[in-house]
C-alpha cells in the first residue's frame, strides 16, 4: 500500500530549485525511495510481490506527481505498465518484475515505432541489436520490439550511451543502446506497440493532465500579479479568453477521465494535445521569464511535446479513427 | 509586381546557405547550444565572409532567414551583432556613428538594445531606469532584463527616463549610448534558456553610471518615438528568422518524410500535415518579404510589419511542433528538437505576439489601409 | 407528462424532404401539438399549468428534436426557459405563461445585446418601442430589454415584420417588433440577460450539442459510402482524423453535460464551437451536395452560426473569463 | 521585389469598386440572394463597363476582388460569364476560338466548363461521359453535376472519355466545346444553394448530343491535362474571389467594432479577432498576388497558385464566420449573413481544399520549390 503523497515525497527527495531533479537525475536511491513507499509496485500482480491496486488510486498517483515532476510519474509509468504488462506474462519475467518493483533493478525501453533506426540479429540463443532511442531507470535488462514486432526482454550485456540532453523528462536516462551476445526470451507479438498505444491510454492522460493543470494553474497566478501597462494581465481579453478555454478543458478532460464511459484513445489524444497548449501558452505569458529554466515553465513546454512525440504521433491517430468508423480507416 | 530576387540576391543566397552548411557543423550547433556559449569565433568567420553587411539590408534578411534555417541559434549568433544599428543609423548624430558604428562595420566591436525592464516586459513606456543630468554628463540608474548581447557588446543603445514630469508615460524619454565599460555598469548572464542558447541574454544594472551628453542619441524626450521607429525594423528581420526557423523544421520533416518510403509519405494525414506547414511559411515568407521591401524603399508599412513578424514566429512554433510530432520520439535528441526549443523566442522578443496584434488593431481601426 | 418523443412527433408534424420545416414555418397547428404533448410546458411552474419537470428530461428533450429540427427545440426553450423564467415571476404573467404552454399564445422575444439598435420611449402605463432583432413563436406578446436593462412584458400593440429569409431557425418567426403606446409591466433588471447567458446554459449545450451529433454522424455515414478516387471518403487520413476529433469532443461533451461536476457555462462554450466545427466539416465532406438544401446539411450550418452569434458573442466570454479568475478579467 | 500595383491598377482597381458600390445596390444583393436568380443586366453591365477583360489578366483578377468584396454572389456572377476561356485559348484551334471566343469577346455569349460529376467530386480522372466518334462527329452520353453557367450557357467546355483503354484512368479523355442548343443537351438548374445564389448551378445529362469533330479542343487524349492546366490558372481567380469575400467581411465587421465606440473596439478581445482576421487577409492576397504574377508571366507555379487557393478559400470562411460572432445576432438578417452563406463555398470549388492540400504536398514530395 501507499505509504505518503506525491506532494510529500517530492518535497523530501527532490531537489529544489532551478528544474530540481533534470540537473540531479533520478537516483538509484530515489527509485529505492519510491519502492519503498510503494509507488514502484502498485499495479504489479501479486505474484511479483506488488500490491495489484486498481486503476483509480494509480491514476491519482501519476496526476499528483505529473504536477510536481513529470518525471517520476513517468517512472512510475513505465514500471507499473510498461515493466508490469510485459514480465508478467511469464515465469522468469516476475523475479525481475519483483525486484524492478522493489526497486532494486533498473531497465530501458525502447518506445516502439515502425520507423526506429533499429537493428536486430538473433538467433535462439543470444541477441544482437542496436537501439537508437531508449529510456528508463537504469540497464539491467530491456525491454524492445523487434522488426517482426516480437516483444523482446533482454536480460544482459546491455550498453547504454546516454544522451546529455534529450528534450524532455530530462530526469530520466535516454540514450541509445546495444545489445552484445545478450541472453533474451521473445515474449510475445506486438504487446509492447499495445502498451503504448491503448494500453496505458489513461495512464498517459492523467500525466498529460497534469501537466496541462500545472501549466494553466501558474499562469493563473502569475497573470492575477503580473502587470503591463499598469495592468494585470488577466485583465487583457484575450489572455483571460485562452486561459479560460484551457481551464475548460482541463476541467471536461478531468471529469472525462472520471467517467468510465468516456473512450480512453479520446482522453489520450485531448490530453496530449491540451498539454502542448497549455504548457506553449504558459511560457508565452511568463514571457522572458518563462523562457528560463529557473521558472519552471518551459521545462512543462518540452515535456508535454516529448509526450506528444512518444503517445500521440500520427501512428497513434490510426487506433482512434478505427474507432470511430468501427472500421479501418485513413488508409488507403 | 515582381516577387523574385534578382539575381545577385540569389546568388547571395547560395551563399549564405554554403557558409551555413559549411560552418555550422553538428559539433558547433550541440557544442554550443549545451553549453550555452556565444560563438565568437563564427561571428568572426560571417563577418570575414561578408555575410552580414549593411550595405544592403536584402543581403541581411536574406543572410538571417538561410542561416537560421541551418541552425537558429548560431543563425541569430552570427547575425546579431549589430543589433540596435538602426537606430544610430537614423537618429544618432555624425560624431556617435563615427565613434561607434565604425567599429562594428569593421567587425570590431558588438554592440545592443537595451529597453526591456524587469517590470516590463512589453510594455516599452514603463521603462524606470533614470537619467538624471549633471553638468555635461548624464548620470543613469536602473536596471535592464532579458537584453540580447549584453554581457558581450562594447556598448548598448539604452532607453533611459529623462523626465517624469509629462502624466504621458511614454514623453520623458530618451535613448544613450552606454559603454558597457563605464564604472557601475553590470552586466550578468542569465543562463538555463529554453533555445537560442548560443545567442547571450543578460541582466543589466546602471549604478552611477556616468554617459558623455554627446553620447544623447537625438532629442531629449523623443526616445519612446526612436525605439518604436527601431522596432518597425527589426520586426522585419525578426520575421525573416521566423522564417528561417519554420524552414529549417519543415526541410528536417521532408527529409524524414521521405526517407520512411512511400508507406509513411503517401499518407494523406501526413501529406496534409506536410502541405499545411509549407502554405503557412510560404504565406509568412512572402508577407515578410513585402514588409522589407516597404522597408527598404523608405516607405515603411507597422501594419505589415507587424502582422510579418506574429505570422513568421507562429508559423516557427507551429511548424517546429509539427514536425517534432511527425518525427516522433525519434527525434527526442535532435536538430529537431533544438530548432523546437529555440522556435519559441520568436513569439516573444521584440515584441510578443500579443504585443503585435495590439499594433495591427489600433492601426486598422485608425483606418490604415493594409 | 410528454405523451411522445421528439422522433414521433417529427415524423407525425413535420413536412418530409428539403429542409421541410424551413419553408413552411412553425404553424399555430404545430405549435398547439407540441402542447398538447407535453413539450410546451414541461419546465412550467405547476402555478402555470406546467409539469415542473427536472433538468434531465428537459435536456434530453431539447437534444433529441435538435437532432430532427433545431427550430422546434428552440422553440421549447424560448417557451419552457424564457418565458417560463420572465413571467413566472408575477401573477400578471403566470396566465399568459399558461396560454403560452397550451401552445394558445405565441410570443417573441429580442435577443439582449448591449449593441442591439434598439429604441424605447416609456411612462408608467405604455410603451414605445423599436426593436431590430426578435424572434418567437407568435405575436401574441413580446419580452425585451430596455436601455437600462430592464426586462419587460409587452402585452399588445405589437406590430412584427417578418425577415423573409434570415440566416437560420427559419422555421421560427425572426423579423423587426414595434410596441404603439403598448401596455407593459417591467419584471425586473438584468432578467432576460440572465436567461440568455448562463440561466439556460445546459439547455443551449444540448441543443447544440444534437446538432453536432447530427452532424458528425451524417457525416460518418456519407464518408463510409461516397467514393473518391475509387477509395471510400473514410479511408482518406485527415478526413477520418478530422472526424473522429469531433466524435471525441461530443463524446466528452456529452459525458461532461451529464456529470453535475461541469461548468455549465464551459459546456455551452464547447458545444456551440463544435456544433459550427462540426456543421462546417459537414458541408465539406460532403462537397457540392452538402451545399445544397437538399441534403440538410448545410442548414446545420446555418442554425450553429446563429446559436453561436446568439448565445457564444463576445460579452458572454466575459462571464467565462470571471470564473476562471474568480474575479473580473479580460476587462481593463 | 515589387509589392505594388502599377498607377493604371490602382486606378482600375478605383474604377471596379465604384462599379460595385454603384450597381450592387441592397436591394439586388437581397433579390438575386433571395430568389437565386441570375444577375443577366449586371452581368451586361459589368461587360459594358469594360470590368471584365481578358485583355489584362491583372485586371479580371483586380475586380473579382472588388466586387466580391462588395457582394460575393453578385460579384461571381458578374465576372463568371467566361469561365472556362482559358481552355480554349491555350489549346483551342483557330477555328474554334473565332468561332466561339468572339461572341464571348464581344458580351454576347456565356460560356461555362463542364468536368465535375454526379460520382466525380474531386476526382476528374473518374470522368464517365463518354464521347464516341462516328463519322466526322462525337456522340456524347453521360451526365455532369453542379456545372456554373450550366443553364445559361451558350456552349460548354466539356471533358469526355475517348478512350477506355489505357488502364490509366487520366488518359483516355479528351475536351470537346459543346452547344447547349444541341439536341440531346438537357440543363437542370439546381436550386437550394447555401449561398452564391446569384450564381447557377446544373446538373447536365447528355442523350446521344452529336459534337462536330472540329469542335475538339487540341488533341484526343490530353483532356486531363488541358483541365488540370486550366485549374492552375482559374485557381488563382478563385483565391482572389476568396480574398475579395474575406475582405468584405472584414470590411463590415470593422465598422461594426467602430459604430460601437470605444467600450467595444477598445476591447482587446475584439481587438485581437480584427487583428488576426485581417492577418490573414493580407497573408493571402499577397501570396494569391504571387502566384498570380508567376502565372502571368507565363512561369505559372501550382505549387504556389494551390496555397493560395487553399489559404483564400480558408480565410473567406474564418473571416466571416468570426464577423458574425463580432456582430452578435443582429446580424441575423444582414450583408454579413449572406457573405456568410456565399464564402463557404470558396473551400469546395476549382478543387476543394483537401485535394489543393494533396496538390501541394505531392509536389513537394516531389522536391519542387515553393
Amino acid at each position: 500500500m501507499l505509504k505518503g503523497s506525491a506532494k510529500e515525497f517530492v518535497a523530501k527527495y527532490v531537489p529544489q530549485g532551478e528544474n530540481g531533479l533534470e540537473k540531479s537525475g533520478i537516483t538509484k536511491d530515489l527509485t529505492k525511495a519510491l519502492a519503498e513507499l510503494g509507488f514502484l509496485n502498485m499495479c504489479l500482480p501479486a505474484e511479483a510481490g506488488g500490491a495489484a491496486l486498481d486503476e483509480e488510486p494509480y491514476l491519482a498517483v501519476l496526476g499528483e506527481f505529473s504536477k510536481y515532476e513529470p518525471s517520476i510519474a513517468m517512472e512510475i509509468l513505465l514500471v507499473n505498465s510498461v515493466a508490469a504488462s510485459i514480465l508478467s506474462k511469464f515465469e522468469d519475467g516476475l523475479q525481475a518484475l519483483a525486484k524492478t518493483g522493489a526497486g532494486e533493478l533498473g531497465f530501458i525501453v525502447s518506445p516502439p515505432s515502425p520507423y526506429a533506426r533499429n537493428s536486430f540479429h538473433s538467433d535462439h540463443v543470444s541477441l544482437d541489436a542496436e537501439l537508437s532511442v531508449v529510456l528508463g531507470n537504469g540497464t539491467d535488462y530491456m525491454i524492445v520490439s523487434d522488426l517482426d514486432g516480437r516483444t523482446l526482454y533482454v536480460k544482459d550485456e546491455i550498453r547504454f550511451k546516454r544522451f546529455p540532453r534529450p528534450l524532455g523528462f530530462r530526469a530520466l536516462q535516454w540514450g541509445k543502446a546495444e545489445a552484445k551476445k545478450s541472453q533474451y526470451e521473445s515474449v510475445g507479438k506486438g504487446m509492447l506497440e499495445e502498451a503504448f498505444s491503448s494500453g496505458m491510454s489513461r495512464a498517459v492522460s492523467s500525466i498529460a493532465l497534469g501537466i496541462a493543470e500545472t501549466a494553466i494553474d501558474k499562469t493563473i497566478e502569475y497573470t492575477k500579479v503580473r502587470k503591463v501597462f499598469n495592468t494585470p494581465l488577466k485583465d487583457f481579453g484575450p489572455v483571460a479568453g485562452a486561459i479560460s478555454r484551457m481551464k475548460v478543458e482541463a476541467e471536461l478532460l478531468r471529469s472525462g477521465l472520471a467517467a468510465q464511459s468516456v473512450d480512453a484513445e479520446i482522453l489520450r489524444h485531448k490530453a496530449l494535445d491540451l498539454a502542448l497548449d497549455a504548457s506553449r501558452t504558459a511560457v508565452q505569458y511568463h514571457g522572458g521569464y518563462g523562457y528560463f529554466e529557473a521558472f519552471g515553465i518551459e521545462k512543462l513546454y518540452r515535456d508535454s511535446m516529448v509526450m506528444k512525440m512518444m503517445f500521440g504521433g500520427v501512428d497513434q491517430d490510426l487506433l482512434l479513427y478505427r474507432k470511430t468508423f468501427r472500421s479501418d480507416s485513413g488508409i488507403i | 509586381m515582381d516577387f523574385k530576387f534578382s539575381k545577385e540576391h540569389e546568388e547571395f543566397r547560395e551563399k549564405a546557405r554554403n557558409f551555413g552548411k559549411k560552418e555550422f557543423t553538428n559539433d558547433r550547433k550541440v557544442h554550443f547550444d549545451s553549453e550555452e556559449k556565444y560563438p565568437e569565433e563564427l561571428r568572426k568567420l560571417a563577418y570575414e565572409s561578408g555575410l552580414v553587411t549593411y550595405s544592403d539590408p536584402w543581403k541581411v534578411l536574406i543572410a538571417i532567414e538561410e542561416l537560421c534555417a541551418i541552425d537558429p541559434g548560431l543563425g541569430i549568433a552570427s547575425t546579431i551583432p549589430y543589433f540596435g544599428a538602426e537606430v544610430l543609423l537614423l537618429f544618432g548624430s555624425d560624431l556617435l556613428k563615427e565613434k561607434y558604428l565604425g567599429r562594428i562595420n569593421e567587425g570590431k566591436a558588438i554592440m545592443g538594445l537595451a529597453v526591456t525592464e524587469p517590470s516590463g516586459g512589453s510594455d516599452v513606456a514603463g521603462c524606470r531606469t533614470k537619467a538624471e543630468r549633471k553638468g555635461n554628463k548624464y548620470v543613469v540608474n536602473g536596471s535592464k532584463m532579458f537584453i540580447s548581447n549584453g554581457n558581450i557588446a562594447d556598448f548598448l543603445i539604452t532607453l533611459v527616463r529623462t523626465s517624469d514630469a509629462d502624466p504621458k508615460r511614454h514623453h520623458g524619454l530618451s535613448v544613450l549610448v552606454i559603454d558597457t565599460s563605464s564604472p557601475g555598469f553590470k552586466a550578468t548572464k542569465l543562463t538555463g534558456k529554453l533555445g537560442v542558447r548560443a545567442t547571450t541574454t543578460s541582466e543589466i544594472v546602471f549604478e552611477n553610471v556616468e554617459v558623455p551628453e554627446e553620447n544623447l542619441v537625438g532629442e531629449v524626450g523623443k526616445g519612446f518615438y526612436y525605439i518604436m521607429t527601431f522596432f518597425n525594423i527589426s520586426r522585419v528581420f525578426v520575421a525573416a528568422q521566423g522564417v528561417g526557423v519554420a524552414q529549417g523544421a519543415f526541410n528536417r520533416a521532408l527529409e524524414i518524410a521521405k526517407s520512411r518510403g512511400e508507406k509513411f509519405s503517401g499518407r494523406e494525414d501526413v501529406q496534409f500535415i506536410l502541405a499545411e506547414m509549407a502554405t503557412k511559411i510560404k504565406a509568412a515568407r512572402t508577407l515578410t518579404l513585402e514588409a522589407a521591401s516597404y522597408l527598404f524603399n523608405f516607405e515603411p508599412n507597422p501594419t505589415v510589419t507587424s502582422m510579418a513578424k506574429q505570422l513568421a514566429g507562429e508559423t516557427a512554433v507551429y511548424v517546429a511542433e509539427k514536425a517534432l510530432e511527425l518525427a516522433g520520439i525519434e527525434a527526442v535528441n535532435s536538430d529537431l528538437e533544438r530548432i523546437f526549443r529555440d522556435a519559441k523566442i520568436l513569439e516573444i522578443w521584440e515584441g510578443t505576439s500579443e504585443i503585435e496584434k495590439l499594433v495591427i488593431s489600433r492601426n486598422l481601426l485608425k483606418g490604415e489601409a493594409f
